[in-house]
């Protein structure tokens, strides 16, 4: 394996070295307390240099030779590494906001948030169970510290703590199943566990099989699924508002990425060994939160349900993972990232006017949101258009998300579950309507909200592309083929 | 030929514009002019036309309504010898009412109106007769059924009327259910709606499907013409203005079912059944309406039960074969039953609205012009020897007794009703002493000259209107059957010999009997009457009461029916099957709300859940997977 | 007795520690140890990790474990931090306690 | 080109609309509806004289694969297409912009909404059919949830919304299941989702096709699925009412011909005999509810149904061997005649609705009120009003010379044809049609008044905007041939 | 032979330690328990010829995170009186789990099938000594060894921002 000396090439051919560099650097000027207005400034450059690296990288991607054999950049984890980056700088916009800038620990704050996109672009990228395992616990801690950030608050006490140990009694359960794939496989190594695979196809060895369960239940606690995703609404609701928002989009993206990486190239049967247990988990994970959510009054509670509803569609890509397209294309990465991208944005305009509204008001129950389209009137249109997409409006990319996914779907031939994942797109019509309702047909009296330019830009930004994964979901899912 | 007929048409519908888009910008002396002058142009066209019709019609063709694969539509007429004799009977008899109509309406502020509803009338009227297929038929059908609604409820504001309006609306829409289900069959076994498909021995048709078709078409004659049992409306419908009553439920539009059966004569003819079921239909509603007009109180409520009965004896005449009896007895009574009604309307007038014969008496000396003239009238109809009602009811009881002796008996029968109450009303009107209040008494008047003409012209053609077709045996000639020979081919044996010309005379000679003590009887029991009760009791409550039809259909359908909206609207579709909807929603909310309790913030449950759910999963998958 | 001790004897005894492990998080409402068990289940995944790689001649996983060790040692890090930041906010440690987020 | 500005300008205008000062809103959207009646109208002439390139909107997909047709004007959709734009302009017209807050957001929704309908009849794929299918409904919910009245109006517009979505994500998952039917490369054109469809078997066909109609059944409405509408219509802000009743429930019936006539025909072939039996009953059922009800748009909102019904009933009557893509190929001319009654019904039940809530429209603005039973006497002193109401009245209960009696004639006709029995109970409901309707006249416009008054008459502008329709109702109902020309 | 009777000695003092560790009642007892059964895993280490790793254990584990532990629980000066008892039937749901849990390992254990090779001890193959280890880690292994340093600096600021006490209390607003 060429270890590279080129220092050049170790800092362009990903963007891990850069973030780092970055991360480091704000949590040093963090502690000088005349630079904190720079700090979003320097997080802003760092994670717009990483994603210019992704992006530099796209054409290389399709013929990525792995890092040390331990991560490779291949179109799949440049395309998730692209849309968490890009997630990241809208939720660093998100944070152009007086109360974020007056808190203390600034600087480590925006730290944490590159450090765990590292472990983040580590885990979609990964080739060896081990930086899995490191990637996951990069994330995690960081994601740990982010919930609890808000040290006076008992809520975000409480929500670190529940986050915490749940999540590492998970990546107990985690090293279990690397523990006995490796065993039985003899190897960390993705192909050589994928070789392994093949040669047991229709009847794996009894504990290898255990550990792609244990593994299976690792990585539906990590992406929320249920029945293992109770920790999920407690921490969204109870962790700062930029942590949820981060929690709610880079953190699951990477876990998908990881959990869709992991089963799609090394565990990939050709038999349906493990589907039925997943199409059960899909179908709790849209059953419980979608019927769950509708009882909730607390906005931010509402998007968590609503994160773990959409685990539950994105979930479904592992049952596509022999799809192919007229070309003989894998197309399962390409509807995930298609998913993924309308998902994250629209959870982002929800976040970003959460935060609005919560700063106006004190509070992120729905009551906040009441009249909302009189004290801004922008802020509410874009707010329901956010709505729209994660509701599965037609000419939104949740739509275009959700009509892949269940084509997907219908394509192995699941048509009780695919009815079942509709059914459950109208429960979910009532909460994400109750928002629009209480925006424009309830009456409340407010202060006027004002947008300032960095909402405006992320907006806007958002919105086209929503519209435009809607509208032209052809030629965006074309990006993201293998 | 077609400008004629096309201004025929046209003119009704333009005096129908006129009055109805400007009539409230012209005085009501302008607005009768251009009414009247509208019918009187189509009934100059109409004589026009006599002359220049050829024996068998003609077809004549505007334009093309609809055009469909399997389906075809003209703005075709037919003008034949049938149609020509509707149509004149229409725009004639019509003319002379709007004529009638423009002094009494003169009080009335909706003066326009009501001559532009007459238009219509007249219009639908005309597309009902002389159309060329029963679609066109089927337009004036409901087009004359629409004008009897807007007109009976021409006094909207009083809510009976309203109602009264709605129900011969309804009624007649339960009778062009059957007509349009008869039309979907013939449509259906002549793949046309056109009359040219009616010539007789082309229709290569089951005697079964003719039943059918026939049975449904009279389906829609009963409620035209008020026979049992949709007559209840015809009574009701009185609520309208009276020239209405003479123009629409006496002369004109009640007949539309004499005439849709002669036309479809030939299909008719092909089911024995129906033409019996006719003939027993039309024998039981003359029956019955009689009796009901035997005790009825209000002038124009026995003059209704009347034409009911009489549109009974038409149907009698249709169902024993007679069809030229029937349209002769039709045009007859257009006359005679006209001038009743015209006549009642005079009085009417006269008694400043009042229409209950117990008010009434000893009119004849106030108003003699009405008097002499309604004479004539109850003359006719109770067939005094050689006027038109004699002749053409005497035409169809020679009929009946040649289809069956049984029901002549019953139809005579009728017929001595027919003479009981009908005298009833001409004493009690016209004879003994006034029985109304004071102020009745001396606004009592004879009416302006263009009422009374239309009352004399129609005197004289109840007299003579008969003389077309005077019995044989007075040495008369049957013109009008063989006028209509074209179209109409009678089912009726010839009749010849000596049996039945003594038959003839033996009839003849009962109905003289019969009249002198009749008049006799009715005289001694109504002439000199100081004062007539309002309530009957026994039999005759009830059939003062009409027999409680009404009240029973209100018990049987009405009731039934708003009792199963209110049912369906109220308990299934708001509890049933929008409770299921409701239900749905309710199961959505109340599980989530029990989900809700499984995120209790307990770590040590969701720590519990977590590892049932591993062990649930792994124990499936090793003891059912591997 | 047996004479010689099989891998399956390692798995055994991993995975016992390992369900033990889980017991002592399903019992316990202390939130340290609760931790502690979890540890334990991070004790047990490392013997059978090294028993695997002794078995194999694979160095891979004696590696892995001592990753493990170190990402522990983080983990142990940030968690007492935690608990330590929860007990001064609530003076309890317990998680029964820790309840105010739900429904 | 034309079909696809039909959908752009409203589109356009309407997101303009958000933009604009209130007082401009209602000018812009007249502009923007007359433009797209001007298109419709050119539509027309290029349609009496081909020149299909104007018409069709096409796009290249995906590489490589050449041309598709995305949007097409013609076919069964351009009486749908025409009848959405007339109507358009009238209501805009006719919605007043003094009773509405917020009025640019109003007509920007609207046009909104009109560009998602013309869209929906327009469109030559699924997914763009889909797309259009949806985006009437969002604005739709708005619009009732914002503007509608009554205490309840954000969750009768719920109701509605879930109701309808409910429907057509099923028809999402039918879609979805053609699409991946249509062999591996997953074509969405209507062509490739017809050649697919026909390729499945009939149990198939059967179950996508169940999937299907519950979608068009919740939009028509048909019984059992009726049960958002009636409320929905009186709440809704009449003019969106008139959108829902007289073009959005179209879309239902135009759905059913499209994909289940058309494309599914095996399935449908096999459940038609069910179809009809429960559209007769619904027809029957909601005529019969009709009859009692108290709320001057609940009887409507019935009317409306029992109508549909009718329709449906006629589609199920179709007698059809196997389909093309542009006119179904049926056994005899049945099949055609009756396709071309139930276009023109459609266009003409449009028609007269939208009339018929006009005027509910007014009387509830004369006289604060929409319960039977407080009205009464309204006709007194009034000339316009009741015969505009008389005559939207005949068109509604089929009187010949309406053009209301040729659709339902053909229609019952058709019915008649495919069985009797079933065709004479359907004909029952020109009995209760004239019960329930008569009575709302009589309730309304005659007898006595009743205490609440209503004095005056129709503006001006109201007379011309009701003119049209009566005009159309009336020559509809005498020159249905001149009429027929513009539908096909 | 020796090593076999060992290995079981080994087995059954970190099973019942562990068992110790679950149900003692008092944290600090748990806290010693545990590091008995750490003796006892890098016992075994030893027996698979794991000496590094048995040392590591040794050293980090049993030494510096378990001293952490104690540390924080006499900080926090927790007795054992003041842990509320879970109710019995969460207990025996519990245990019945966590039985299960085993059983169904064991049966997978059973249906596999591991080949009969026994373990070797002392273990001949040399993977375990530090100069191997060393070797494969920083060269196969280097990436994941950068890798993990972000992780130490992680941990290295949660530690400092959550466990600190905060001066100036400044919350961001929640």
């Amino acid at each position: 394996m060429p270890i590279s000396n080129n220092l050049w090439s170790q800092l362009t051919d990903n963007p891990l070295m850069v973030l780092a560099i970055f991360g480091i650097i704000l949590m040093f000027v963090g502690l000088i307390p005349k630079m904190k207005e720079w700090l979003l400034t320097i997080g802003l450059v760092g994670l717009l240099a990483g994603w210019s690296i992704t992006l530099l990288n796209w054409e290389n991607s399709l013929t990525a030779t792995p890092i040390f054999n331990m991560l490779t950049f291949d179109r799949g984890a440049i395309v998730l590494t692209a849309i968490m980056i890009a997630t990241l700088i809208l939720i660093f916009l998100v944070t152009d906001h007086k109360s974020i800038i007056e808190m203390n620990h600034l600087g480590e704050y925006y730290a944490l948030m590159i450090f765990a996109l590292i472990g983040g672009i580590i885990m979609v990228s990964f080739k060896n169970l081990l930086m899995l395992f490191i990637g996951v616990e990069i994330l995690s801690i960081a994601s740990y510290i982010l919930a609890g950030f808000n040290k006076k608050n008992l809520l975000s006490n409480e929500a670190s703590l529940k986050y915490f140990l749940m999540g590492s009694f998970a990546s107990g359960i985690l090293l279990m199943g690397i523990t006995l794939v490796y065993g039985m496989s003899g190897s960390f190594d993705l192909e050589q566990i994928a070789a392994y695979t093949i040669m047991y196809n229709i009847h794996p060895p009894a504990l290898y099989f255990v550990g792609i369960l244990l593994l299976l239940v690792a990585f539906s606690f990590k992406v929320s699924a249920a029945p293992f995703h109770f920790w999920a609404p407690d921490v969204y609701q109870g962790a700062p508002t930029v942590s949820t928002a981060f929690m709610s989009t880079v953190v699951k993206t990477a876990a998908f990425g990881a959990f869709f990486r992991l089963f799609y190239s090394a565990f990939n049967f050709n038999s349906t060994i493990w589907n039925t247990t997943v199409i059960v988990i899909v179908a709790l994970t849209l059953i419980i939160p979608n019927l769950t959510a509708t009882r909730q009054t607390s906005f931010k509670r509402i998007l968590a349900y609503s994160g773990i509803a959409n685990a539950g569609f994105l979930m479904m890509v592992l049952l596509q993972t022999n799809l192919v397209n007229e070309n003989g294309t894998h197309i399962a990465q390409a509807n995930m990232a298609l998913y993924l991208t309308g998902y994250v944005i629209a959870n982002i305009i929800a976040f970003a006017a959460l935060f609005l509204v919560k700063d106006a008001t004190g509070s992120d129950e729905l009551e906040s949101f009441k009249g909302l389209s009189k004290r801004n009137p922008y802020l509410s249109a874009f707010l329901t258009l956010a709505m729209c997409s994660m509701a599965g409006i037609p000419a939104t990319a949740g739509f275009m998300g959700k009509y892949f996914m269940i084509s997907g779907l219908l394509q192995g031939g699941h048509l009780i579950l695919s009815i079942i994942a509709v059914l459950m797109s109208v429960v979910s019509l009532y909460y994400y309507f109750k928002v629009i309702k209480a925006m424009y047909m309830e009456e409340a009296d407010g202060a006027n909200i004002i947008l300032n330019p960095s909402y405006v830009f992320l907006f806007i930004i958002g919105i086209v592309i929503l519209f435009a994964v809607g509208l032209m979901p052809h030629y965006i899912r074309d990006l993201f083929l293998m | 030929m077609n400008t004629i007929l096309a201004l025929l048409i046209i003119a009704p519908v333009v005096g129908f514009l006129i009055n109805g888009l400007y009539g409230h910008k012209l005085s009501k002396t302008l607005a009768a002019i251009i009414g009247s002058s509208a019918i009187l142009i189509s009934f100059i066209c109409t004589i026009l036309l006599f002359k220049s019709v050829p024996e068998n019609g003609v077809r004549i063709q505007f334009f093309n309504i609809l055009k469909l694969e399997a389906f075809n539509l003209d703005a075709a007429f037919l003008i034949d010898h049938l149609s020509l004799m509707m149509m004149s009977i229409i725009t004639g008899i019509g003319f002379l009412i709007h004529l009638y109509s423009a002094g009494y309406m003169q009080h009335d502020k909706g003066m326009a109106k009501f001559f532009a509803y007459l238009n219509l009338f007249i219009f639908s009227m005309i597309l009902l007769v002389a159309g060329s297929s029963y679609t066109l038929m089927f337009f004036g059908w409901e087009g004359v059924g629409l004008c009897s609604y807007l007109l009976i409820g021409f006094w909207f504001t009083n809510g009976d009327y309203a109602n009264a309006a709605k129900k011969a609306f309804v009624m007649n829409r339960i009778g062009d259910l059957g007509f349009l289900m008869g039309m979907f069959l013939f449509l259906q076994n002549f793949g046309s709606l056109d009359y040219s498909v009616l010539k007789a021995g082309h229709l290569q048709i089951s005697t079964g499907m003719a039943t059918a078709i026939t049975l449904l078409l009279f389906v829609g004659a009963m409620g035209k013409s008020a026979q049992i049992p949709l007559y209840t409306w015809l009574p009701d419908a009185m609520a309208g203005p009276t020239p209405v009553s003479a123009l629409i439920h006496a002369a004109t539009m009640v007949t539309a079912g004499i005439y849709m059966i002669v036309r479809s004569n030939a299909i008719f003819a092909l089911a024995p059944f129906t033409m019996h079921f006719v003939a027993t239909i039309g024998l039981a509603t003359a029956l019955f309406a009689g009796t009901i007009a035997l005790f009825q109180n209000d002038i124009k409520k026995v003059l209704a039960y009347s034409t009911v009965s009489q549109l009974g004896f038409m149907f009698l005449g249709l169902g024993v074969g007679a069809f030229t009896s029937g349209m002769f007895h039709l045009m007859t009574h257009a006359f005679f039953k006209a001038l009743l009604f015209l006549g009642a309307g005079s009085v009417i007038h006269a008694m400043s609205g009042e229409q209950s014969i117990a008010k009434m008496g000893g009119l004849r000396k106030q108003i003699p012009l009405t008097f002499w003239t309604f004479t004539i009238g109850v003359f006719a109809i109770i067939g005094i020897p050689f006027t038109s009602g004699f002749v053409s009811k005497d035409e169809i009881l020679n009929a009946t007794y040649a289809f069956n002796p049984m029901y002549f008996y019953l139809a005579a029968f009728g017929a001595v009703l027919t003479i009981f109450y009908m005298l009833r009303l001409w004493y009690l009107t016209f004879f003994g002493n006034f029985r109304g209040g004071k102020e009745q008494m001396d606004h009592l008047h004879e009416s302006p000259l263009n009422m009374t003409l239309p009352l004399m012209v129609l005197a004289v053609l109840s007299i003579v209107g008969g003389f077309i077709q005077l019995p044989e045996l007075f040495h008369g000639h049957p013109y009008l059957i063989e006028y209509l020979k074209p179209v109409v081919s009678n089912m009726v044996a010839e009749h010849s010999g000596e049996g039945h010309e003594t038959f003839e005379w033996a009839l003849f000679g009962g109905t003289i009997v019969v009249l002198i003590f009749m008049f006799a009887w009715t005289f001694k029991l109504f002439g000199k009457k100081e004062s007539v009760s309002e309530e009957y009791t026994g039999l005759a409550g009830v059939l003062e009461k009409k027999y409680y039809v009404d009240e029973i259909y209100s018990f049987l359908f009405v009731k039934p029916l708003e009792h199963i909206s209110v049912l369906l609207s109220k308990v299934v579709d708001n509890k049933i099957v929008d409770g299921m909807v409701f239900l749905t929603g309710k199961f959505v909310t109340w599980s989530g709300t029990t989900l809700r309790y499984i995120q209790n913030g307990q770590t040590g449950f969701y720590f519990l859940m977590m590892s049932i759910a591993i062990v649930v999963m792994l124990a499936y998958n090793l003891l059912f997977k591997l | 007795m047996l004479k010689e001790v099989f891998i399956d004897h390692y798995i055994y005894l991993a995975l016992t520690l390992f369900c033990i492990g889980i017991l002592g998080v399903l019992i316990r409402r202390n939130a340290i140890v609760l931790f502690m068990s979890i540890e334990l289940m991070l004790n047990s995944v490392n013997l059978l990790l090294v028993a695997f790689s002794s078995r194999m001649g694979d160095a891979a996983g004696q590696i892995f474990v001592f990753f493990i060790m170190t990402v522990a040692a983080a983990e142990v890090a940030v968690g007492l931090a935690i608990i330590v930041m929860l007990y001064r906010n609530t003076r309890s440690i317990d998680i029964g306690d820790a309840n105010k987020l739900k429904w | 080109m034309i079909s696809l500005l039909l959908v752009i300008i409203p589109l356009f205008f309407g997101i303009s609309t958000f933009f604009v000062k209130e007082k401009w809103s209602k000018i812009i959207a007249l502009v923007s509806s007359i433009i797209s009646l001007g298109l419709i109208v050119s539509g027309e002439y290029f349609h009496i004289h081909p020149a299909q390139n104007l018409l069709d909107f096409s796009w290249v997909k995906e590489k490589n694969n050449g041309y598709f047709t995305l949007l097409s004007l013609g076919d069964l959709g351009l009486a749908l297409v025409l009848l959405t734009n007339l109507i358009f302009p009238l209501i805009i017209i006719f919605q007043k912009c003094n009773t509405i807050r917020n009025s640019h957001f109003f007509f920007g929704l609207m046009l909104l909404m009109q560009a998602g309908l013309n869209g929906v009849f327009m469109a030559q794929d699924v997914i763009l059919f889909y797309i259009f299918f949806e985006l009437g409904l969002v604005p739709a919910y708005l619009l009732v949830g914002i503007w509608g009245n009554g205490e309840d109006k954000a969750a009768v517009s719920f109701k509605f919304f879930a109701y309808t979505m409910f429907g057509s994500l099923l028809m999402l998952v039918g879609i979805i299941y053609l699409i991946v039917n249509a062999g591996a490369s997953h074509q969405t054109d209507f062509n490739s989702i017809y050649q697919a469809a026909h390729l499945l078997t009939s149990t198939q066909q059967i179950w996508i096709s169940i999937l299907f109609l519950i979608a068009f059944f919740i939009k028509m409405p048909v019984f059992p699925f009726h049960t958002w509408q009636a409320k929905t219509y009186a709440t809704a802000p009449t003019s969106i009412t008139i959108i829902m009743s007289a073009i959005m429930a179209k879309m239902g019936a135009y759905g059913i011909l499209r994909f289940n006539v058309q494309f599914l025909t095996l399935g449908w072939t096999m459940l038609e005999p069910y179809v009809i039996v429960l559209a007769v009953f619904s027809l029957l059922y909601t005529a019969i509810i009709a009859i009692k009800q108290d709320n001057f748009k609940y009887v409507l909102a019935f009317s409306s149904v029992s109508h549909l019904s009718l329709i449906l009933a006629a589609i199920a009557s179709l007698d059809l061997n196997a389909g093309l893509i542009n006119i179904p190929l049926f056994k005899d001319f049945y099949g055609i005649q009756t396709l071309k009654a139930i276009v023109f019904q459609l266009f003409s039940h449009g028609i007269i609705v939208a009339g018929l809530l006009m005027i509910a429209d007014w009387i509830e603005k004369g006289s604060n009120t929409l319960d039977l039973n407080k009205m009464g006497g309204f006709a007194e002193g009034k000339r316009f009003l009741p015969i505009a109401f008389m005559v939207m009245l005949l068109g509604s209960i089929a009187l010949p010379l309406t053009s209301g009696f040729i659709g339902e004639f053909l229609l019952l006709n058709a019915v008649f044809h495919y069985n009797y029995w079933i065709g004479g109970i359907a004909a029952i409901s020109i009995i209760l049609g004239a019960v329930y309707m008569l009575r709302l006249f009589q309730k309304s416009m005659l007898g006595s008044n009743n205490g609440n008054n209503y004095n005056g008459d129709l503006t001006i502008t109201e007379n011309w905007i009701i003119i049209p329709l009566m005009l159309f109702v009336i020559i509809g109902g005498i020159f249905p041939n001149w009429v027929n020309q513009f539908l096909f | 032979m020796l090593a076999t009777y060992a290995f079981f000695f080994l087995a059954f003092i970190a099973i019942f330690f562990a068992l110790l560790v679950v149900f003692s009642k008092n944290p600090i007892h748990s806290c010693l328990y545990l590091v008995l059964t750490m003796f006892a895993i890098a016992g075994n280490y030893v027996l698979l010829n794991a000496q590094f790793l048995a040392v590591v254990q040794l050293i980090v584990y049993a030494g510096a995170i378990m001293v952490l532990f104690l540390f924080t629980i006499m900080l926090l000066n927790l007795s054992s009186e003041n842990e509320p008892v879970k109710s019995n039937l969460i207990k025996f749901i519990a245990t019945i789990g966590g039985g299960s849990l085993l059983l169904l390992f064991v049966m997978a254990l059973k249906k596999t099938d591991l080949g009969p090779a026994p373990l070797m001890f002392p273990n001949p193959n040399q993977q375990g000594m530090i100069q191997n280890l060393g070797k494969v880690l920083f060269s196969e292994y280097v990436f994941p060894f950068e890798v993990i340093s972000i992780l130490i600096l992680i941990s290295l600021m949660g530690a400092v921002v959550l466990g600190r006490k905060d001066k100036k209390v400044n919350p961001i607003n929640e």
